[in-house]
């Protein structure tokens, strides 16, 4: 599959802008007080959301998890006003009602985030459903961990997706951990691929550290739905290299392991392959990191100076 | 006036629904081709006439029903999905507690979810606990819905027909006891709105509030009571939430004394609710104690004396008006 | 494998007694009163629950679903017992408490039953758990039906079993239907037992017309359960010659599917091959066909004459 | 007297009865390897002295972990299982309200099912609604299950150590609030039998009925009042189920005044049971209207203001009850 330069370089700036998002975020928490409940980010595992979506078009609906920020910014979130949420602020784009882990981008059609572990699948599944119901020429593609497929509602969502044929790709991100269990602590597969079978769809796997495959991998899955056949499986094989939040001592994570994973960091492969592909220059990679830089300055500018909601305001949107 | 069970007006509502708005497609378990295919019960036909991508027989999986509607409901259909039976909420709880009723505001207004869970409820089928156990004080306790028990066949019609309409997921509760038994139903399209209770007999005495089938207990032991010269007054709630206090406390202030009956086990039940209400904001007109009539603390057994004993029944509303008469 | 002829005869015991037992209850149903509740027959599927309960040790546990007499007649319950049961009467095994649909025997480890679909599976694994934390050497049984196979408490159980090689068998008895849907309504799937590999067990599909190829099917996965190897999966390929309850006038089951599937009535087939095999002769299955006729005539005797709980024992039994 | 948070005393609880018990195991996600390695928290270092057959991580499965308690208990072992937040007991609850509490009754009494579920609660953390929504008044409503809400850390202890000996299954909601707050805890064993409402505080002029971190509010609010010569007399619930209505109803005859308190949100909470209880058995002791104090009809907020704005406080609670006294 050829893959085109602009769709290359989106992939890397994603996975940059994501990288630097979150690097900041790990500071920001540092500091008591500034950043309100627990952070979850997905440092090392940015080549999933960002090469996934790539392969979408904007009028794609994702739904992702509590390993969110990613997946949002690949799929075109603005950084200001995510940054404005986690800091739980008026001008966040939820109003201070999510924070990090519960962010609603619905104006990118990533209209919600679910933290409760297999949740996001079912939901995915009802919002496929009406791409298909409405003739809609859009798929859906759903996020959920390795952690997450051991959860019912995983299974129910693909035996549903598969009878129905629904336009929707699981994208599993399997990056060894569930919590502080290790994948063989929480189920005896080591590929979770081997439960698309189950259920009639084909299932892939890709090194999630790759985001030129993962690209490839959903961009094959999307065309499938669209013709009418219904879901994919694709299982991305990645690794948290940070701890579950950032409270976590990853006491429990080899440090060898860590290191090793590390080395595949899927940013600067890309940008290697881009540079060897002449897409890039050693310069722009650069540049787009002093953008990214920058970016981040400002959303995180924009989020200290924006005020909190007033308490009272707690009382609105519940109900319409 | 035509004289329809509850099932058959809960049809004419979804089949108006459907002809209104192409949006709005229902699914569960056996709502298109069933093992009962009675033309009493609520989705009779409608499969035949809307035919399979507008109802949707789903595999034996709540949560992903749950699911269904709300990712549906939030790409702008109006699902309408089915949970067969009250306690098999359960499967479909966190769906709709932490997702339904939840996502809305975690988005900051932004998202809506316009779907609706019908639910059958009620004992007295021999079924047990695992088919029949009342919970609407589960989701009446959770902000981000709205609840509606009809105890008529009228109500449950004009309400699922408001359901289907409201921007908020709605829990909609039937129960089973009312599909078979005819009541007059008006001709012509109506709404009823979801929020006002109605008294179902006005009275000076004592306040009966009620809802569900139990409303017909209520009425049959308010009629026997009127023969001994008390009047009973009956606010049917038809809503649990929102609930309208504003009726309750109006008629409490009127007779001071207040009893509450529902089919749900006693302790925990939404009668607390209701006494709290009257509580703190009708103390002052109460001349008596609440007494509250509904089933044991008991799981609903199976045995017929048993599952008659466990439903409250008409002799035991009176004797708990004249105790506090 | 060598099955002794006790067993075979067991087996062919265990399907005569529970036919004639659930077209008596069936007979009864049509009497106004008799009966309350749903009555939920298994009838043609026989060779599912007596071949599989032949194959285990009275200390081995079976969990069962709505569709449970076969399946606890084959483990030994006592007729009377469970007549007087769906009966609702005082004397029931569970005194009136459960009805028919959910009788619960635990003297003949059928702990329990769940009309909740689906609900079996995560209740084996616990205790299989239990005999696994105990070295016990015994194993679990779980009966649960191609529609349950939707349920994602199924799969999350698989998984634990899987993972936890617990000594858990799981028979999905796929009788075609799960209430009014066919399997092709409600899975993407031809075999069910598909699923088994995404947990790390074996699945076999057997005939499951065949009581002794379900045997055999059990016998084998015991021996593995036993071994410390844990869990198997089981597909018995059958057939529901009734409507799902006893008012279903089974519009939905196209009359010739029927019919063929009642030219392979497990019960003559065991029969056969029996008397062919000179393990019985033809008198006596007409022996045997006596004999559960006057079981059951005693049994349905005992219940009618049984009285009926009396309201205030419902109070009863609800805790400790 | 040694100090403990809240979680350190449910871990010296599990402790002593592991020890006690071989047949009790524990089970959940990240029971003994966790995110949170912290000597403050409910199973802290139980792994390393128990080793893995008796604490089992499981898979992220609620429904599983939950089954795995159901048939192992019925088994003969005693699990106590944690159900991580108490949002995530939608996901458990089929298998709590469905098969733990109604298993043993459908069985006429034949099967016991001696388990545990402990669950985390409180908002306060800013996880949001999905992780903080307190439900006590689901389980509550269960005939069949019992349920503790600790207040302070020795009766985390000791009503602990009862669950796990009791043969029924007890649903135990511990507050992460109280996690990192020591409060005297008792050296030698003792166990705190399960039922027993207490007075925390004794007083003569209104009755607070709370439970769980709302405990500390009350105190606080009665501190307070106490200056201004008001003698507010606190019942500690610890157990909601079975109710303890003899010291509540008791403490209303003295005081004649009620005003519960609890985190949950308002409308539908087990406040109203109270209120229902005091009304029908108290009623002729009541000198005042009632008031509840609790969360507003909102899901938990994530932002601070807001979320502060959310749990009800001492102020609250005072302005309450001055407008009764
Ligand atoms: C239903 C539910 N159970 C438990 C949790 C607590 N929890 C949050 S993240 C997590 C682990 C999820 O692992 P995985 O799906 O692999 O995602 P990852 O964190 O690795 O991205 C758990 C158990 C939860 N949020 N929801
Ligand atoms: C959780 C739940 N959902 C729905 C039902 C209603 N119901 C009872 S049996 C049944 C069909 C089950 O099909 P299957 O598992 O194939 O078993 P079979 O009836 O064919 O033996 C359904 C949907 C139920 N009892 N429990
Ligand atoms: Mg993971
Ligand atoms: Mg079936």
């Amino acid at each position: 599959m050829a893959i085109s330069a602009e769709k290359k370089k989106e992939m890397l700036w994603t996975m940059i802008l994501s990288r630097r998002f979150e690097d900041e975020l790990m500071e920001l928490c540092k500091i008591e007080g500034k950043i309100h409940g627990m952070m979850i980010l997905a440092t090392g595992q940015e080549a999933v959301g960002s090469g996934a979506c790539a392969a979408l078009a904007p009028e794609d609906v994702i739904i992702t998890n509590h390993r969110s920020h990613n997946h949002l910014l690949a799929k075109g979130a603005d950084a200001k006003a995510l940054m404005a949420e986690i800091f739980c602020k008026a001008t966040g784009c939820n109003k201070g009602k999510s924070g990090t882990l519960h962010l609603a981008v619905p104006e990118v059609n990533a209209p919600c985030t679910s933290t409760v572990v297999g949740a996001g699948p079912p939901i995915a599944a009802g919002q496929a459903f009406a791409q298909q119901y409405k003739r809609e020429k859009r798929v859906t593609l759903c996020f959920f961990g390795d952690g997450a497929a051991a959860e019912g509602s995983v299974h129910e969502a693909m035996n549903l997706a598969g009878l129905w044929r629904l336009p929707l790709i699981f994208i599993c991100e399997n990056n060894v951990y569930a919590g502080a269990q290790r994948l063989e602590e929480h189920t005896p597969v080591a590929d979770l691929v081997s439960r698309a079978a189950g259920y009639a769809m084909p299932g892939v796997i890709v090194d999630g550290n790759d985001a030129l495959a993962v690209y490839e991998a959903v961009a094959t899955a999307k065309k499938r739905a669209l013709a009418g056949e219904g879901p994919s499986f694709i299982e991305c094989k990645t690794y948290r290299l940070r701890g579950h939040g950032e409270a976590d001592p990853q006491l429990y994570q080899p440090k060898d392991e860590i290191s090793a994973w590390q080395e595949k960091c899927p940013i600067p492969r890309l940008r290697d392959t881009l540079v060897s592909e002449g897409v890039i220059t050693a310069a722009d990679f650069q540049a787009m990191e002093k953008q990214a830089q920058s970016m981040v300055e400002e959303a995180v500018r924009f989020a200290e100076d924006s005020p909190y909601p007033s308490p009272e305001e707690a009382l609105e949107d519940v109900l319409v | 006036m035509q004289k329809l069970g509850m099932g058959q007006a809960v049809n004419q509502a979804l089949r108006e629904e459907m002809h209104r708005d192409p949006g709005v497609f229902i699914a569960g378990e056996g709502v298109g081709v069933s093992i009962h295919p009675g033309p009493m019960l609520p989705t009779y036909g409608l499969l035949e006439e809307f035919g399979p991508k507008r109802v949707r027989d789903t595999p034996v999986s709540e949560a992903a029903i749950a699911g269904l509607a709300v990712g549906a409901a939030e790409a702008g259909l109006r699902p309408v999905v089915e949970i067969m039976f009250n306690p098999f909420f359960t499967l479909a709880s966190d769906m709709i507690i932490n997702h339904a009723a939840k996502l809305r505001y975690m988005s900051g207004g932004k998202s809506t979810f316009p779907l609706v869970v019908r639910m059958k409820s009620g004992a007295g089928f021999g079924a047990g606990s695992q088919h029949s156990h009342n919970l609407e004080a589960w989701v009446a306790h959770c902000p981000g819905l709205k609840v509606v028990m009809p105890g008529t066949a009228a109500d449950a019609k004009g309400l699922l027909k408001s359901a289907i309409r409201d921007d908020n997921p709605v829990i909609f509760i039937e129960h089973m006891g009312l599909y078979f038994a005819p009541t007059p139903v008006p001709e012509e399209e109506y709404l009823t709105p979801i929020g006002p209770a109605e008294i179902k007999r006005p009275g000076t005495d004592v306040t009966v509030v009620t809802w569900s089938s139990m409303l017909g207990v209520a009425m049959t032991a308010a009629e026997r009571l009127a023969q001994e010269g008390v009047q009973v007054e009956i606010v049917d709630l038809r809503t649990l939430a929102p609930l309208d206090k504003k009726t309750i406390l109006a008629s409490v202030a009127k007779t001071g004394r207040l009893v509450v009956l529902h089919e749900a086990n006693l302790t925990g039940g939404f009668g607390g609710e209701i006494a709290a209400v009257v509580m703190e904001e009708g103390f002052s007109h109460l001349k008596a104690p609440l007494r509250r009539v509904a089933a044991p603390d008991i799981p609903v057994p199976v045995s017929p004396p048993q599952e008659q004993f466990y439903v409250p029944n008409a002799e035991q509303l009176i004797t708990a008006i004249k105790e506090i008469l």
